[in-house]
């Protein structure tokens, strides 16, 4: 894959949530897969999403959330992001995104009321989130590095 | 901010900063030191926490507890009294929100409104700066066992006020067990100096006859620490608070997996606690220990899940910790049901039982102690020397060089230049040091441990190895061996 | 019946008790051996036990087997598939019922109509002479994991030819370790006759290239057998089944409880019974073990259960045996259902592949070695002596004598006159040595033993310390303490 | 309690069952609290459980079954006993009485139609058998030796 067309992801932790080790192996596995990657970090708000998407003109937005407050920090975002001119953007959740352990066909139900194209349930491994961005951004699987 | 020193604050220092802190929230004005004390010195003995640990610890019982909290006070005190009726808990948590964590008291106002609203728990934990002291004493009056609270929050005066004055016995946190692993942007000189305000406030409870049980976070971010990284910043932290007037202290550590080595480390813990507090003039501080079950990924399946906590419950009973915390099969999804929560307790009670008697004397133990106490002595020694002889100056310093480096922590205080990796029995080692001040020695030993796994796996020592030392509990395996083996 | 002796059958002894055998029950006739040699060098190897057992012994990892039984071919064929598939185990039971281990066929039958008509399992296992070659085949075809026999039947030359024709490639028992536990009024001379049988036909199947894997019963009454009980008629049965022509022999054991005492057992269990072997002339055999996981009663809540079903799991791995036989969940209660059993390999499962890479070397460790085979020691030696180098005949003497004795034991011919009972710190040893033959060295040792406890609990040792540790792990803990503790 | 007055229990383990352990507790706990025992062991036919009692002269016949056939076992035992003239003698169940695990009160109320005056659920302690057997036969609680 050629640098200039490498799909560009911002990806980071929302809320008050400080969990930090899964937003780095997520970073270090899309690099791999030939992504673009602007990692936040934890405790990123709606704005610094939106604002460094903005900046990197991304191709998605990938949110993670695994303390439980997920259901209260994301509501919104998908207006905001409207709002700053980035409709249509791809949006991800994932990770433990609410609290307790809940049947998760509700749960995708109602984040995907509130706008995110796919949620992903607790666990889902890198390879599934990487499988999805190429589907849903287009990219080809030959064409990108593959992880060995 | 004055410079930070490891110093008892006057009690003008204290006043002063206590006027602002009481006024946070709209809570802080009911906090009342005077019938805080006579509420604390009417509380029966038996649900005093320092009372219960120095018994357990003569006794040499290993007690458990679990994790707790939900944000609406009724459905606190259901949650405790189940886990305490039916899950057999010797002590009992108040585990505190997020948004708490992150005195956004506002936000865990709407969390409190959606709870009621929608009938589900919106946040993670008991807000109890929202809930207020009185709401705090119908807790502990409800309940037969010692409270205390488990939060994560790097500013926690407010909520230590108002705990304390609601009747608590024990807090968790420290200025860097609660900033590295729990927050982003907050400077050690901030949490340093607002922990010595909690330490304070527990010496005064103390001074006047109401014993408030202190513990250092010992886990910190859970993910691969090395044995004496977590016992290095227990230790400074225990000097920290004995300098503030606290005389009860649990110090911390989370399993690592490896038996030899996490019996080494508890025992490490514990000896070389009692040995710089002495040396630093604090000896008449009781010291208790707690070693927290797997504090990293869990598996999702339940029974896998019952196999990591019941390996975490063997060796809290072979090391003989003064008490346990405890994790539930539901670790891996959410914050446990009630029913998940018992269950963890009753099958860490069942092997506490069994395993009580019984005691580790192997050669490799003798090795291990060494080699841990060994490099706890490197950075602690050497905190010393960067702080001039000042351990809070020193843990600054330490911290900001990379001396002491505390692996996946979130804060941009922290160096994040060492890396830790498995070795090929499953010890937790150093794959590379980065700044942490180990001797040629030491770091030959941690050398050689990394090769000969590689050697083993037959691949380079690399991150992919320590992302799969990630992975492999949840995974099912201690150490990350390569995919296709 | 002739006397009985450790001497290898001729082909006219074993035919001529063969026509007999084959027509204790219709679908006997349908066995035909070189039709079944045929069968079985037609399989895939990994389909046979012996290799599945050679290999994990060769990699040092340690292979995970449930128990199961139910009435119903379909049903025994959907049971172990999702064993195979969902619990993850290594190796595959079929545990039969006990109509069929008293050879009470009708009964059986019986059963099975039962079955069929309330669809509920009226039988406690799977009644494999009655279903007969061809749905043993019809199992052993379904399945991609090697299956054994687990049984319980003194007298088992009928399943064992059923069974051997049928596919299966490994066979549990042995004359003493499926009589004393099993029987109550069969004789020694008729089953250890019985097993010489069931030990010449696999001898029949590997002259054959057909490797069939024998495993003596090793837990016995699983309550509180001392480890060298259990080890001598490991080593008894081995050295009768390996006269026979047998070359694949797993020694089993069953958990103990005390973590030293157990590795040290199954390292005894392992180079003691390669000793003998070889001592006697059959170094050719290849020995794996086998550790059960607590036989005794369980606690009835399942959260507990996990832990005892954990703590069995980590001496298994800490001990490096070649499989582990796994409880479940439901034990208290009964039969468990597909799912309890597959939670149960599934909790193994994890604690095995966790702790794999360590191992013990406690100073204790190798104290307990010597005594373990001390004791054992004695009393095999003594055996050989009675049975004036015979241990066919030996074994005979010794059991009526009371120099070998199993306690709890329900069969007449057992002495019942040694009584066992844990040490202070949850070690078996002997409360009333009976009549075993221990050194005066070794009597005083478990004596200062018992002497400990009692002066720590104060009270005497007596058969209410026994009662308390036969209900200990039930109630929670290893060592039954006085009520009123 | 006069050796006269001791009520006299018959028990054992029932059908082709060697669990060993527990009938030889209950023996102990029976006879320490006052009856006077005759323990059969383990295998025990119905025919032998009915010659004990007319032997012995029993109030009750304890059956234990562990291995789980209990329900083939104990079928037609109290139409044998009133054949052999022990009409209303006391017969209590008890052990792991059906295979797998069963809703309680299905099991109580088959054993029940089969003429068993208590059945009893897994892990019964000694003490609770020990209470209803005083209860239904009528032994005063002060008159007996009690277990310390
Ligand atoms: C380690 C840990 C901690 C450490 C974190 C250290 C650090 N700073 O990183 C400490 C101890 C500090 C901690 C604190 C807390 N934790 Co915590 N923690 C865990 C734990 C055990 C492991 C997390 C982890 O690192 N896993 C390993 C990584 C590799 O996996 P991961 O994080 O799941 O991420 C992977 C996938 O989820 C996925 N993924 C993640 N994001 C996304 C997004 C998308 C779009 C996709 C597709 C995939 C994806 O890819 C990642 C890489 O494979 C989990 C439970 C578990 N999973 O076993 C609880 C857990 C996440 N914590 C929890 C909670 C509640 C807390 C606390 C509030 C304390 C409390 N009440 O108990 C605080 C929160 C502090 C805060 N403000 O955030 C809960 C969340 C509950 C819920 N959602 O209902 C969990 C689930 C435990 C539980 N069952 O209660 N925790
Ligand atoms: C030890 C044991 C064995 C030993 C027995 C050694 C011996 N000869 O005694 C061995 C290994 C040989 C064995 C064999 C088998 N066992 Co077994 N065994 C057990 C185990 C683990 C403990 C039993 C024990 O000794 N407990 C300790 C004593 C003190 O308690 P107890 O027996 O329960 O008795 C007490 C109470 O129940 C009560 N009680 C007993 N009878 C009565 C009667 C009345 C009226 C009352 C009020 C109370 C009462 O009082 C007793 C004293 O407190 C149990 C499971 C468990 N409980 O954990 C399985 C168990 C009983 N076994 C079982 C089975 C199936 C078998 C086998 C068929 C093998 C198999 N398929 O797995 C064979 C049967 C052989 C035969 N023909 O009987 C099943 C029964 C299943 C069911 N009912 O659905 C159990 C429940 C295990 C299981 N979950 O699968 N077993």
């Amino acid at each position: 894959m050629q640098e200039s067309n490498r799909k560009k992801l911002v990806i980071g932790v929302i809320g008050a949530d400080v969990h930090a080790v899964g937003i780095r192996i997520l970073d270090y596995a899309f690099t791999d897969a030939g992504f673009d990657v602007t990692n936040l970090g934890v405790m990123v708000s709606q704005e610094e999403y939106i604002g460094a998407a903005i900046e990197t003109n991304a191709d998605a937005i990938v949110v993670s959330s695994l303390y439980g407050h997920g259901e209260l920090d994301c509501r919104g975002l998908r207006d905001k992001c409207d709002e700053a001119g980035l409709e249509g953007i791809l949006l991800y959740v994932g990770g433990n995104i609410v609290v307790g352990k809940q049947e998760f066909s509700d749960v995708e139900k109602r984040f995907h009321a509130m706008g995110f194209n796919r949620v992903f349930p607790p666990g889902t491994p890198p390879e599934t989130t990487i499988y999805w961005l190429k589907k849903d951004l287009g990219v080809e699987e030959g064409a990108s590095r593959t992880t060995d | 901010m004055d410079e930070v020193r490891n110093v008892k604050w006057t009690r003008d220092d204290f006043e002063r900063r206590r006027r602002e802190v009481l006024t946070q929230w709209p809570t802080g004005k009911d906090v009342n030191l005077e019938d805080a004390f006579e509420y604390h010195q009417g509380q029966k003995p038996s649900k005093v926490f320092s009372n219960a640990l120095n018994d357990a610890k003569r006794k040499q019982i290993t007690l458990v507890q679990p994790r707790a909290g939900v944000p609406l006070v009724q459905d606190m005190i259901d949650l405790l009294t189940y886990l305490q009726n039916e899950g057999e808990a010797d002590l009992l948590p108040t585990t505190i929100d997020s948004y708490t964590r992150q005195n956004r008291y506002h936000e865990a106002e709407v969390g409190i409104e959606e709870s009621v609203r929608t009938q589900k728990n919106m946040l993670n934990g008991f807000p109890a700066v929202n809930h207020g002291v009185r709401s705090c004493r119908l807790l502990i009056d409800s309940l037969e066992r010692p409270l205390q609270i488990r939060h994560g929050t790097p500013d926690a005066r407010l909520l230590a006020e108002i705990t304390y004055a609601g009747g608590f016995t024990s807090f968790e946190g420290g200025g860097i067990s609660y900033n590295i692993p729990y927050a982003k942007n907050v400077s050690l000189e901030r949490t340093i100096s607002d922990w010595q305000y909690v330490d304070r406030l527990t010496g005064l409870y103390e001074e006047a006859g109401c014993p408030i049980n202190r513990e250092p976070f010992g886990p910190l971010t859970g993910t691969l620490v090395p044995p004496f990284i977590g016992i290095t910043v227990a230790i400074i932290e225990s000097l920290l608070a004995a300098e503030q007037g606290v005389k009860n202290i649990t110090v911390g550590y989370g399993q690592c997996g490896h038996l030899v080595q996490d019996v080494a480390a508890m025992q490490v813990l514990q000896s070389l606690t009692d040995e710089y507090l002495r040396k630093y003039g604090y000896g008449d501080v009781n010291v208790t220990t707690v070693l927290h079950q797997w504090m990293g990924g869990f598996p999702q399946d339940e029974a896998k899940a019952y196999a990591v906590i019941g390996w975490g419950s063997a060796v809290a009973a072979l090391s003989h910790t003064t008490k346990v915390i405890v994790k539930t099969p539901h670790e891996a999804f959410g914050v446990p049901t009630k029913e998940a929560n018992a269950s963890g307790l009753l099958c860490t009670k069942q092997m506490i039982n069994m395993l009580g008697e019984q005691s580790l004397d192997t050669y490799s133990l003798q090795d291990e102690k060494v080699i841990i106490a060994s490099e706890t002595r490197c950075v602690l020694d050497k905190c010393f020397e960067l702080g001039k002889g000042d351990i809070a100056r020193g843990a600054i310093l330490a911290i900001r060089s990379g001396v002491l480096d505390i692996p996946f922590a979130p804060s941009r205080y922290n160096a994040g230049k060492m890396l830790p990796a498995r070795d090929n029995d499953g010890a937790i080692r150093l794959f590379h040091p980065g700044n942490v001040p180990l001797t040629t020695e030491l770091l030959e030993f941690h050398q050689q441990k990394m090769e000969a796994r590689a050697k083993y796996e037959k691949r380079e020592a690399s991150f992919q190895m320590v992302i799969d030392d990630v992975y492999a509990i949840s995974k099912g395996r201690l150490v990350g061996r390569p995919r296709n083996e």
